[in-house]
């Protein structure tokens, strides 16, 4: 479904990111793990067209998209949930999800598609009208992918999902996810709480200091040394 | 297409051949004292830009109303020459000094800001500052401005005489001695440690305090530097052209075009202002208005515009290194 | 020696002004609100409108109120191909330059008004909108009040076009989060230039009322760049009607600045009031960023 | 006061050397000007320039000169101003210089044409301090008492007015003139009640009349510009202000603020320097020529300040051949000796110049707009009807 090869993305001097090749399949949950600055928001940002001027080549659905602008290449199906969540605060939930679909025009589609989101998240239903600003870390997170969920993208990437959630929330909001591959949509994660995304993805790659390290089946990961002492803590 | 491409030079060079050039540029002129007097406002704007540049391009604190530096220099040393009898040496001096009382009185409060609201209460600052000279009456004459303004008094060096009244010559090489002094503070400032701190501010002002960087003191005394500077080349306008009313000495120009050569010279060097302010007025001067009496400005928006969106960085800013 | 009728007079000449400097101000705080570009070519656009509306008043008698749209239209278009000229090209450099590139924008404007139209002052009368209107006491012009309620519909419109249409909401959140919205499938360079060109047309609209209250010339540009400015920053950048308020204010205080102290210090009120808000509040009056 | 005059012998003198001219081709004169051609004042600087120039044209064909103009655009910037004299006198070489607008220009610039020693004439300058340094070049055409005494002599011998209120732009010279006016009226024994600044680009007036009207002042003055006689009148009609006379100084009344203002324009007084029509009897013929000139140069009416513009070009290329003698020898001395010299009849009144360059019998007339027509009612003696008074354009008291 998605393919990059050869991806390298420089700041100024320094190159964050290194000949960067991967592939996700679809239907599945692909994850990519690694530590803090290893280049991984990066990666997202550049594959969404954000950073633009990348070096590589990015295959989504057997279509070139490297040099697209970020608007075309959601309107081709994929979208991304933003680390930090990244939610337009003065407004409503409704609204940022309603926003979310900006590209359909159908509104019989539109609600579909937020009934959908809401059933998903019946804790959102209850308070649609309420300014996302003053939402729980975790109900942001949730409006959030659900914003993305809005456009029904075929690949939705997610960076973080986790940050700064308790324990009880990750669990809640990895349920949804499972779900939401469940319904047919691929997905990508991006992740540091290596032990949760491991166990919800079937393949996974290891990003370190701009270059992948590792990659693997899921299962085959988890038992592996280097990423048991680096990742896991055991 | 970019001239920093095709030649590299280190801002040491690129000053010698800017103050040999002003050195120079009297002869090729063959001491016309009319393009004299075009390049006299010149070197003021360069020396004017330099002072902003201090502040803007290494400090990174836009300012937008270097003319209340300037009138303040202007109207502080006319007043002092004019009603306390003062000699205009003197008076120059002092003038400068207004300037930085003019700084830490705006300065204080005004740098708890940021940005574009930085560059904004400069403005207001100005246009207070000119709005006052306009109605304290009894001191400034208000619009009506100030006559005769006494020239900067002959000097004796041995058998010869600098008269600042009729030379032309003799005002113009006191500009380029101004703007020298004034780039070779900026430079040795830039090359200490308080430079230094400048730079860790202009680059992140979070990162600088973490690092220990006091960033309000550098940035206030920047600041100081900056309008000490401005103010004395005003007190110097104010003794060139005898005659000062607030529109001419807070004239939004003075704000303006700083910032304007600036940008065409570069404002990632020391030296760049000085180039950018010697080349617009020539443009001005021998080109654009050639084609019209009326709104020969016209040119100059084009080209201001052009400028910005094709060589953002100005048109040297990439052909002199910083070191 | 000053009547209790002349102060309730003077503030509400003040009130009056007020609402038309909320629309002088109406483009620049919306643009900067929106995109953080000071548009130094603010006034330019306004004037032009004013120019629109003075000659198709002599040339063909229209009537100034019935110039408003195509004045908003010329003024919107000449901003649109600014932005696609210029603006464009350096909007993700730092915000000095767009600063400094309107500015060369609105030289350029100004100078071709000179060539265009000459440096004459241009006002435009409409006689029935000069009749006053008395009311117990009070007077005030029929032209007021028109200009007035075009004001505050103006800032009304615009609040509800930016709240309540998905056009204007996909404006505010790409201000908000420009990423998430280019995320959610919105073309931000196309909300770019659509806000910018919105900023031009209300600029425009400004112009005819102004031309109608007092008068354009080349030179009136630059002059309502700066007040747009202060009432930006009185209201807070980012609130639009908080615009009507300061607006208000502004006209108030100077109008009892003239009453009880002098006419001398009008200005002086402007740009202090102007300093303490930013230096005090730099968010502004009801601004809700810092 | 000017119909008496006789002019000179040397302008008999003149016409030789015209018919002279004729006979030996006179050396080329440069003449220089420098005028705001850009800014706030650019619109008086065009008018300005667009005068002098068709001066210098029919000064061509009379006396079969050739005349180089140069000019330049001093962007009412002061050291613009200087650099431009700098230049016309350094560069390129003019035998004189006029044009000019505004004081704060025109008094660095006539320093610096000092010492060039090249001779200016100007009409834009009328502050009081520009003489007291006694240039030996510097002549003016009007200054600052001309103006205040037709305002002054009219609200005291034809309105009788108590109470005057006085408002004024902030500008030097309306503030000069201001100043002296309440001077002049309190001397009288005329009180100013109300004697105020507003800055220029006010918008609302009204605060300012409310004054005024508290005051119960009989006349209004206002010493401004043309957009602060528009504003002040358009809202003192929304104010009824009860006053019994509007008084403006220069720029108000002329045909362009008729055809912008309409019937707002009715009954208001003004001064004037020139308007078509108020040339003294024995300039009429002079006025007529140069109006129809104009008229088909530039399909426009002449306004005063293009009028004058022709004059300071017409006297100063007459001064310079008065000095020329024999070819190639203009100089400034001659020339400065033959502009002291003058004293002639022109569409403005008698023209001469006293020892420090400032004009001997200047003065202005008061006007009153009566169905779209200037009408001039003072001085009597040069008054063609009879004011209309009280009455303002708003209906007043």
């Amino acid at each position: 479904m998605l393919r990059v090869e050869g991806l390298s993305v420089s700041y100024g001097d320094a190159r964050v990111l290194e000949g960067i090749s991967f592939q996700v399949k679809p239907g599945a949950m692909t994850c990519i793990l690694g530590p803090n600055g290893a280049g991984k928001t990066t990666l997202l940002r550049s594959i969404t067209g954000i950073i633009p001027s990348v070096v590589g080549k990015v295959w989504f659905l057997d279509q070139e998209i490297q040099g697209k602008k970020t608007h075309q290449i959601v309107e081709l199906g994929m979208t991304m949930i933003p680390e930090g969540r990244r939610l337009w605060a003065p407004l409503s939930i409704q609204e940022n999800l309603e926003l979310g679909a900006y590209r359909i025009s159908d509104q019989r589609i539109v609600k579909e598609r937020l009934s959908w989101v809401y059933d998903l998240f019946p804790h959102l239903a209850e308070r649609k009208g309420q300014l996302c600003g003053t939402l729980s870390g975790g109900e942001q997170q949730m409006v959030s992918i659900g914003r993305g969920l809005m456009a029904s993208p075929k690949l939705m990437m997610m960076d973080e999902p986790s940050l700064g959630l308790a324990p009880l929330i990750v669990r809640e909001v990895f349920e949804a996810i499972k779900k939401i591959v469940l319904a047919g949509t691929t997905v990508l994660l991006i992740e540091q709480n290596t032990k949760v995304a491991l166990s919800a993805a079937q393949y996974g790659y290891v990003l370190e200091r701009g270059a992948i390290v590792m990659e693997g089946e899921a299962a085959a990961l988890q038992e592996d040394v280097h990423i048991k002492q680096a990742y896991l803590g055991l | 297409m970019k001239l920093g491409n095709f030649f590299q030079i280190t801002e040491k060079t690129a000053a010698f051949l800017t103050f040999g050039f002003v050195l120079i540029l009297p002869v090729v002129l063959s001491f016309n004292p009319y393009y004299l007097s075009i390049f006299i406002i010149a070197l003021i704007l360069g020396a004017v830009s330099l002072s902003w540049n201090l502040l803007a391009g290494v400090c990174g604190q836009v300012s937008f109303g270097h003319a209340a530096f300037f009138g303040i220099g202007a109207y502080g040393s006319s007043l002092l020459v004019l009603k306390a009898g003062w000699n205009p040496f003197g008076a120059m001096i002092i003038a400068a000094f207004f300037g930085v009382m003019g700084a830490i009185i705006i300065g204080t409060p005004a740098f708890r800001l940021r940005g574009p609201y930085f560059a904004l209460s400069i403005l207001g600052f100005a246009e207070v500052v000119k709005l006052l000279t306009l109605n304290l009456t009894w001191l400034t004459d208000g619009s009506q401005g100030l006559f005769n303004i006494p020239a900067l008094p002959a000097i004796r060096i041995g058998s010869m005489t600098l008269d600042f009244f009729v030379s032309r010559t003799t005002n113009y090489y006191l500009a380029a001695f101004l703007m020298l002094a004034i780039y070779l503070v900026i430079y040795f400032l830039r090359h200490s440690n308080t430079g230094l701190a400048m730079s860790a501010v202009h680059g992140d002002e979070e990162t600088a305090a973490g690092i220990g960087v006091p960033v309000f003191r550098t940035k206030l005394l920047t600041l100081m530097v900056s309008a000490f500077c401005t103010a004395l080349m005003g007190a110097f306008y104010a003794h060139y052209v005898h005659f000062l009313s607030p529109d001419s000495a807070f004239d939004g120009s003075w704000s303006v075009m700083p910032i304007v050569a600036s940008l065409f010279g570069g404002m990632g060097t020391l030296i760049g202002p000085s180039i950018g302010a010697l080349l617009i007025t020539g443009l001005d001067e021998f080109i654009f208005k050639q084609f019209f009496e009326t709104g020969h400005k016209l040119f100059f928006g084009i080209l201001l515009a052009v400028v910005i969106v094709w060589t953002p960085k100005g048109l040297f800013g990439k052909s002199i290194r910083k070191k | 020696m000053i009547s209790y009728n002349t102060i309730i007079q003077s503030i509400l000449s003040g009130l009056l002004e007020g609402g038309n400097y909320a629309l002088y101000s109406l483009g620049l705080a919306f643009v900067f609100g929106i995109m953080q570009i000071i548009n130094m070519a603010h006034g330019e656009f306004l004037v032009l409108g004013g120019y629109i509306a003075y000659w198709l008043l002599v040339k063909w008698g229209v009537n100034p109120l019935m110039a408003l749209p195509v004045a908003a239209l010329l003024a919107g278009g000449t901003s649109f191909l600014s932005y696609r000229i210029f603006i464009e090209r350096i909007r993700t450099t730092v915000e000095l330059n767009t600063l400094i590139l309107t500015f060369g924008i609105g030289i350029f404007l100004s100078n071709l008004y000179l060539q265009l139209w000459s440096a004459d002052l241009r006002s435009i009368s409409v006689h029935w909108m000069e009749d006053p209107v008395h009311l117990g006491g009070i007077y005030i012009s029929l032209g007021e009040i028109v200009t007035f309620v075009i004001s505050f519909a103006a800032v009304f419109f615009l609040h509800l076009f930016l709240r309540r249409t998905k056009t204007g909401k996909a404006i505010r959140i790409t201000a908000i989060d420009r990423d998430a919205a280019a995320l959610s499938g919105i073309n931000v360079e196309r909300v770019d230039l659509l806000a910018f060109s919105i900023g031009g047309a209300l600029a425009g609209l400004g112009g005819p009322l102004l031309g109608m209250l007092s008068f354009v010339s080349p030179n009136t540009g630059l002059h309502i760049t700066v007040k747009a400015f202060i009432l930006t920053v009185l209201a807070g950048v980012g609130s639009i009607p908080g615009l009507i308020v300061a607006g208000m204010m502004l006209g108030v205080g100077e109008a009892l600045t003239v009453t009880f102290v002098s006419s001398s210090f009008r200005e002086l009120f402007g740009f202090t009031l102007f300093l303490v808000i930013l230096l005090a509040r730099p968010s502004g009056l009801f601004g809700k960023r810092g | 006061m000017g119909s008496r005059m006789i002019k000179k012998c040397w302008c008999v003198g003149l016409l030789l050397v015209f018919g002279l001219g004729t006979a030996w081709a006179a050396p080329a004169i440069k003449i220089g000007t420098h005028a705001p051609q850009s800014g706030s004042l650019a619109k008086h600087g065009i008018e300005q320039i667009k005068g002098i120039r068709l001066a210098a044209e029919d000064f061509e064909k009379k006396a079969k000169i050739k005349v180089d103009m140069i000019v330049y655009d001093d962007e009412s910037n002061p050291q613009k101003a200087v650099s431009a004299v700098e230049k016309l006198a350094g560069v390129d070489k003019v035998n004189a210089i006029v044009g000019g607008y505004g004081s704060n220009l025109v008094g660095p610039a006539s320093e610096a044409s000092e010492r060039y020693d090249t001779p200016y004439l100007t009409m834009g300058a009328v502050d009081t301090k520009l003489t007291a340094k006694k240039f030996k070049n510097f002549f003016r055409l009007n200054n600052m008492p001309g103006y205040v005494m037709a305002q002054a002599g009219a609200i005291k011998d034809i309105f009788a007015a108590k109470k005057v209120g006085v408002i004024y732009s902030s500008l030097a010279a309306t503030t000069e003139i201001a100043t002296t006016l309440k001077g002049l009226l309190q001397k009288g024994g005329i009180a100013v009640p109300v004697f105020e600044k507003f800055e220029k680009g006010t918008t609302n007036y009204k605060p300012i009349l409310l004054k005024i009207k508290d005051a119960g002042c009989d006349v209004l003055v206002v010493e401004g510009y043309f957009e602060d006689y528009v504003g002040t009148i358009k809202d003192a009609k929304i104010l009824n202000l009860p006053v019994k006379a509007y008084v403006g100084a220069w720029g108000i009344g002329t045909p362009e603020f008729v055809r912008e203002l309409g019937n707002m324009s009715e009954y208001i007084y003004g001064t004037s320097i020139w308007e078509r029509g108020t040339a003294p009897q024995k300039a009429k013929k002079e006025e007529a020529e140069i109006v129809a000139n104009y008229k088909s140069k530039y399909q426009e009416d002449p306004s005063y300040i293009a009028m004058l513009g022709y004059l300071t070009g017409k006297y100063m290329l007459e001064a310079i051949v008065q000095g020329g003698g024999t070819a190639g020898t203009y100089s400034p001395e001659k020339t400065r000796n033959a502009l002291r010299a003058l004293d002639t009849m022109s569409p403005i009144g008698r023209v001469a110049f006293d020892e420090k360059g400032d004009p001997r019998f200047f003065t202005c007339v008061l006007f009153q707009t009566q169905q779209g027509e200037q009408v001039v009612i003072y001085p009597l003696d040069r008054a063609k009807g009879v004011a209309r008074y009280p009455g303002v354009p708003w209906g007043g008291k």
